[in-house]
């Protein structure tokens, strides 16, 4: 049973949890009337909440430790995800099941639930976006939101002074994106990971900063409102006609972003990344340009972005700067990180729990965000290398006889 | 073979989803949802919390009366975080679930972002804070109502305050960069330039959440401004208010709505004395500002916060139009709310053609011993 | 050997720390087709050297030129990214071993060829006819390398689980598939076994063989006495002594700078 | 002339105060290598919680020397309680973690920490009790600089001094001179590595602090999302002079302070922050490594 030890652990832990909480959970003060609230409830609540915890969580972690035990003793369990992506005769009935799916969403469920997977698979695709800049090619972007900021605003102010359209923008978003990576990824990219990760910072702050101040060419803080949503051979629609149709254009994007993804790491270029990531000196001793190199991944990465952005504004009809915000780069990191670096699935489940979570967490009300924070915590905690960890394709050789590169997991 | 069938389903689906475009309308229940938007979380919490404590307030009245015609009022309480592409996700989801009327939202970007949604469903939306002219003078939204004076209005009596009651010449326009007090500014230095009574010194945005407003109180100060009109919410207002006495700067201070809250008083508490701001028409005579007051102390063991008299007052003319009305559909409460007159705490209103309220009547106030007074 | 054309030759480099003096003013040149060793006690800035010619340092001053044999073109390398001069025909290996630990020995030799093949983008995300030939030359190409250093039979394995002799000739491997024409070898034997060194021995000669020239640096004296064309000796960041193995080995102030140390193994 | 002393203090204050909370920053980076987003979030509840005692201690009737004491050491001790907590929980057990794990779990930490003040205390902003008086002698230049400016300044400049002796011939500021440049070695000539982490984040926490009860009295108001933009700032200011570096964190913090003052003053403050975010991407791009950063060394 559990030991008289961990019991006294635990009193200690809840004892020191009353004592840290003290102030703000106890304490709460009326400046002006000059009145103290003693809440001391709260500090019992506390107490009892973290002393069940502690014992919880002791409890999970013996668990999980047997659990590793038994799995040395069987040498390498994969993880059950790993296995059936690796043999083609579970992958694809699961590929295009999931496909089958996402297909006829929009008729199992309502509306709202169609336009919140609609958020859901546009984080996706800036995920997987993220994903070459971060999880490939190892290059710590926080200022991603900038390129996404772009894609946005260019269908936005090319609708509202140029009268173009959604599908004609879609590209140029994309473009102009990548072009503004290119530009900032010149001078930045020779910059140590840390270091590039608070420039990337800074400038999705400024890029934020200027659509706010410049009113001239943004509208500033106000926005940008009444932005068409994208045609259809000019028919007319309803509200949840056109959350439909937009659900179904990201539905194809996101299956083009898997596509074009997994191409690229199976690639020359992917292995390129993949070996910058290892070791850069190694690298350009092996004729690899290394900021040629990273440039065309930080681009490539916000070309995504710029594209997505399109599709926001789109979708939401309204583009403000308030939606570019540093906490929106975070997330799209988190999605990143939380479901497994350089890991396609991952990012897929990653973007799907981090984005509908809060959705659903609705339930919730007020404690929404404090829970979303608690749970960020908690799987980097139990899961630190993300949910799907390390799935890469490797090239193995197969056969002396017909040297044939075959991709295998 | 395979991607041959992909392409055939996507097809078919494709037009099937145009086809059906699913219309998921609120079934006749038997309560009448009120729906409440606005930011829950995050840095805009505090403009948004007091307005869910308004409705909650409100409807627990209604209930204890019996409801409305018979139905009791059950509140559908959603977070947007002020941030536009949530308040589309909010949106969708009161109309999923039925809602019959909005009050919210509370950041003017967010509003826009999901009106177009309240009004293919046909519901009617009351924001307690929304202040973009656009909201209403585009006509985009007939569905829009708000119980807070527009900006242009309210810059427009703050101007002519200036001009004319104070005798400003020099004015330095400052504001938070943010959507309702940037959009103020710029109608505040669009009026003060076409009045050619008074000149702008200074048209500058301030960092919300910055640690430090000396160096702009410096310039307001090296400009020689005599007057300072504020474009934002109190938070700031404080603050420069606090450094302009650190700064021993004589200039008058004159702000806005966002200012018109006690919490300033009572943030800034001796700064405060003698700054201007525009707001409702004294309501402090009014039985029902006091009762609301009153209530939300006993609920909630504090004062209320931002824009919580607006949110109570659009509550209560949300509900008695659909009492008024006997009905949730859309054309009769936007009758009702533009014939039928309410008592509020902002006043006796009803709402003109466009959605902005008539009779709540905006005045200048002054801080005097810690309490904002009327200008008369 | 000595009417072969020069296709290194470094004048007067040198390379300051702040004030330290690692490399001093070196002179050293080399001819198509030889093996040059460069050695000296520890901490006598033979990997800094490397490191300049390599353009993973910049030299302070001097010269370096390097001459391509197949086209006669020569460029000097000063300033040049490390890159561009592994572009140029140049290709190194590290004293302590820099491959990808997590990519497979294949894979590792497969990032050697990036520099002579050139699908982008385009190519990855279409896989073209060109792109698909291209990835199939490329996994060809490094196979006969790994059947050359002998790793064949590891082709798939994780690097980092290659025994320490083997890393090393991955790391061979992987610099021969830059194609370079001078190929400068950091320590190649530091480690291995006498078994290993002997294997190691028979591939710099077939490398050599196969029109390769080499530059190493080397602790194992047998080897570099059996090995070498001509042997450069350094001593606190100057060159002390140059010529044939048995010049370099009476050479008084060699055996000077190597006193209390066994020279002649 | 006047107006640029004016905005010259004006700057040093705001980069004192980023100072406090960027020593936070770099010596925590400069162990463990984190950066901990969750830091501005300490300084919050180091505000709050002086916010809490010293309203609690005046509504009781306590002269104003003993609230300030008081006060002072409450926020230090329970921001310190909250680091060490932080440190424990979320980032401890990702010790060996893949590089972004911690990175993430910092953020959450921040985003729970926000929500946590939030929900417990109040989403209003509340009037921070005086805690700095406007002395007499300041009078006849307080329109230059006011009293709480050079209390400030002489805080910080104090805290300085105390935090170089403590790390400089203290036994635990040698311990985490000796971690910061090399943990193993650390550990085999005993160091306790957990015990110096730990300490890095209570020392890291307790002037982040002092800075929030400096800035609260300063400005005269808080609320819980205080923490978010001075936290960023403030990181600015630790990269900028090169983060791991204690010198370099005061000396960035003064740049980009003095730089924010200076562009409001003379140029306009709608840009404030593009010229402290671009300040830092100029500086980076010239010296990689921020202004006092050890360059970092190639060992090939």
């Amino acid at each position: 049973m559990f030991p008289v030890k961990e019991l006294k652990r635990s009193a200690l832990i809840s004892l020191w949890f009353a004592f840290l909480t003290f102030p703000i959970m106890v304490i709460k003060v009326d400046p002006i009337e000059r009145i103290v609230h003693w809440r001391w409830d709260n500090m019992f609540f506390i107490a009892f909440g973290s002393f069940v915890l502690s014992i919880l969580a002791k409890v999970f972690m013996i668990q999980k430790e047997r659990r590793a035990s038994r799995k040395k003793r069987k040498i390498a369990a994969e993880p059950l995800i790993q296995r059936i992506a690796r043999e083609p005769r579970f992958l694809y009935p699961l590929v295009v099941a999931c496909f089958a799916f996402g297909v006829s969403f929009p008729f199992l469920f309502s509306t709202y639930q169609t336009n919140i997977m609609t958020t859901a698979l546009m984080y996706v695709v800036l995920g997987l976006g993220l994903n070459i800049v971060v999880g490939v090619a190892g290059l710590l972007d926080l200022g991603y939101v900038a390129f996404y900021a772009v894609g946005a605003y260019s269908y936005a102010l090319l609708n509202l002074n140029f009268d173009m359209g959604f599908w004609a923008v879609l590209p140029i978003g994309g473009l102009l994106a990548a072009f503004l990576g290119v530009i900032l990824g010149f001078p930045v990219l020779r910059l140590r990971g840390d270091y590039l990760a608070i420039v990337t910072l800074g400038f999705g702050e400024i890029i934020r900063l200027v659509l706010e101040n410049w009113n001239a060419f943004s509208q500033g803080p106000s926005g940008i409102a009444n932005i068409p949503r994208p045609g259809f051979f000019g028919m007319e629609m309803t509200f949840a006609g056109g959350i439909t149709y937009i659900y179904y254009i990201v539905l194809v994007l996101v299956v083009i972003t898997i596509f074009v993804v997994n191409r690229l790491q199976n690639s020359r270029l992917g292995r390129a990344w993949l070996a910058l990531r290892e070791d850069e000196i190694a690298c350009q001793a092996m004729g690899i340009d290394k900021t040629k190199t990273k440039l065309i991944a930080f681009s490539l990465g916000a070309f995504w972005a710029g594209f997505v952005g399109v599709l926001f504004a789109a979708k939401t009809t309204f583009v403000n700067p308030a939606s570019f915000t540093f906490l929106e780069s975070a997330i799209i990191l988190s999605i990143v990180v939380l479901g497994g670096m350089g890991s396609i699935i991952g990012v897929i489940v990653g973007a799907l729990i981090l984005i509908l979570l809060p959705e659903y967490l609705r339930a919730l009300s007020e404690y929404r965000m404090l829970a979303f924070g608690a749970i960020l915590v908690i799987m980097m905690v139990f899961k630190p290398e993300g949910i799907i960890s390390n799935v890469r394709r490797s090239y193995k050789f197969k056969g002396t006889n017909t040297p044939e590169g075959e991709i295998h997991e | 073979m395979q991607s041959g069938l992909k392409k055939k389903l996507l097809v078919a689906a494709l037009s099937l989803g145009f086809a059906m475009a699913v219309p998921v309308a609120g079934m006749a229940s038997d309560t009448i949802k009120l729906g409440v938007a606005g930011a829950q979380s995050g840095d805009l919490a505090s403009y948004g919390l007091p307005t869910v404590k308004a409705a909650e307030l409100v409807v627990a009245m209604y209930n204890a009366k019996g409801g409305i015609n018979g139905k009791k009022v059950e509140l559908l309480i959603e977070d947007d975080v002020c941030k536009p592409e949530v308040a589309t996700n909010t949106a969708t989801k009161l109309v999923t679930d039925g809602v019959h009327v909005v009050l919210g939202h509370i950041c003017s970007g967010a509003t826009k972002a999901a009106l177009p949604i309240y009004k293919e469903a046909g519901v009617v939306v009351m924001s307690p804070s929304a202040t973009n002219p656009g909201l209403t003078q585009s006509g985009d939204y007939p569905n829009f109502f708000r119980t807070i004076a527009s900006d242009d209005a309210q810059a427009q009596t703050e101007v002519d305050f200036a001009i004319n009651v104070i005798g400003s010449k020099k004015i330095a326009v400052v504001h938070d960069k943010g959507d309702y007090g940037k959009g103020l500014a710029e109608f505040a230095k669009k009026f003060i330039e076409e009045s050619g009574k008074a000149e702008v010194v200074l048209f500058e945005g301030v960092t919300p959440g910055a640690v430090d407003y000396t160096a702009i109180v410096q310039k307001i100060k090296r400009k020689g401004a005599d007057t300072v009109i504020f474009g934002g919410y109190h938070p700031e207002a404080s603050k420069i208010v606090s450094m302009i006495k650190k700064k021993r700067l004589k200039v008058t201070f004159i702000s806005d709505d966002g200012v018109k809250d006690d919490t300033f008083i009572k943030v800034a508490g001796k700064n405060a004395e003698g700054v201007y701001a525009s707001g409702p028409n004294d309501n402090s005579a009014n039985p029902l500002s006091t009762e609301a007051i009153d209530a939300h102390k006993k609920a909630y063991k504090e004062d209320p916060g931002a824009f919580y008299e607006n949110a109570y007052s659009a509550a209560l003319a949300l509900l008695n139009a659909i009492e008024k009305a006997g009905s949730t559909d859309m054309d009769a409460i936007v009758k009702a709310l533009q014939t039928e007159k309410v008592d509020t705490p902002v006043g006796k209103i009803h709402f003109d053609a466009r959605g902005d309220a008539v009779g709540v009547g905006f005045a200048m106030y002054v801080v005097k011993d810690g309490k904002y007074v009327e200008v008369k | 050997m000595s009417d072969s054309p020069t296709i290194l030759e470094v004048e007067g480099l040198s390379k300051y720390f702040g004030g330290i003096k690692a490399i001093d003013n070196v002179d050293l040149d080399i001819r198509q087709g030889e093996i040059v060793a460069l050695i000296g006690p520890n901490g006598a800035g033979k990997t800094t050297f490397f490191n300049c010619l390599t353009g993973i340092y910049k030299p302070t001053a001097g010269d370096i030129k390097l001459s391509d044999p197949r086209n006669g073109k020569s460029t000097r390398l000063n300033g040049k990214k490390p890159n561009k001069i592994t572009e140029i025909g140049m290709a190194r290996t590290f004293q302590n071993i820099r491959l990808f630990p997590t990519m497979s020995v294949l894979e590792n030799v497969m990032i050697g060829r990036h520099c002579r093949t050139k699908s982008l983008i385009f190519g990855a995300i279409t896989r073209n006819k060109a792109t698909r030939i291209e990835e199939a030359q490329i996994i060809e190409r490094s196979y006969e390398i790994l059947k050359k250093v002998g790793l064949h039979r590891q082709v798939n394995e994780q690097a980092r689980n290659l025994s320490y002799g083997a890393q090393r000739r991955l790391e061979i491997g992987r610099a021969l598939a830059t194609e370079p024409f001078l190929l400068l070898l950091d320590e190649p034997a530091a480690g291995m076994n006498p078994k290993e060194t002997e294997a190691l021995v028979a591939l710099i000669r077939e490398i050599c063989a196969e029109g390769h020239s080499i530059l190493l640096i080397e602790h194992d004296m047998k080897l570099v006495m059996t090995l070498s064309d001509r042997i450069f000796v350094m001593d606190y960041g100057k060159k002390i002594a140059q010529g044939t193995p048995v010049e370099v080995r009476e050479n008084p102030a060699v055996i000077k700078a190597y006193l209390g140390e066994d020279v002649d193994a | 002339m006047d107006y640029f002393i004016e905005l010259l203090f004006g700057g040093l204050t705001r980069g004192s105060i980023y100072a406090l909370i960027a020593l936070g920053y770099t010596m925590v980076y400069g162990i463990i290598g984190l950066i901990n987003f969750a830091h501005g979030e300490i300084y919050m509840i180091g505000a709050f919680t002086s916010f809490i005692v010293a309203t609690v201690l005046s509504i009781y009737g306590f002269p104003l020397l003993a609230i300030v004491v008081i006060a002072a050491v409450a926020a230090a001790v329970w921001s310190s309680a909250y680091g060490f907590t932080v440190e424990k929980l979320a980032y401890r057990p990702l010790r060996k973690a893949p590089r972004l794990a911690p990175l993430i779990s910092a953020i959450g930490m921040s985003i729970f920490l926000q929500n946590y003040v939030l929900l417990a205390q109040t989403s209003d902003f509340l009037p921070f009790p005086e805690l700095i008086p406007e002395f007499a002698f300041m009078e006849p230049v307080a329109h230059i600089v006011g009293s709480s400016d050079m209390v400030i300044l002489v805080t910080t400049a104090v805290v300085m001094v105390a935090l170089t002796c403590l790390i400089k011939f203290t036994k635990i500021g040698k311990a985490m001179r000796a971690t910061a440049q090399d943990k193993t070695m650390a550990v085999l000539v005993g160091v306790n590595v957990d015990r110096v982490i730990s300490a890095t984040f209570i020392i890291g926490s307790a002037l982040a602090a002092i800075g929030g009860l400096l800035i609260a009295s300063h400005i005269g108001q808080i609320n819980f999302y205080i923490g978010f933009l001075a936290g960023i700032k403030a990181f600015t200011a630790a990269v900028l002079g090169g983060i791991g570096s204690i010198p370099g964190a005061v000396l960035g913090s003064l740049v980009l302070g003095l730089t924010e003052s200076f562009a409001t003053g003379y140029i306009s403050s709608d840009y404030e922050d593009v010229f402290a975010f671009s300040l830092l991407v100029l500086i980076l791009i010239f010296k990689p490594s921020g202004l006092l950063g050890k360059a970092e060394t190639k060992k090939v």
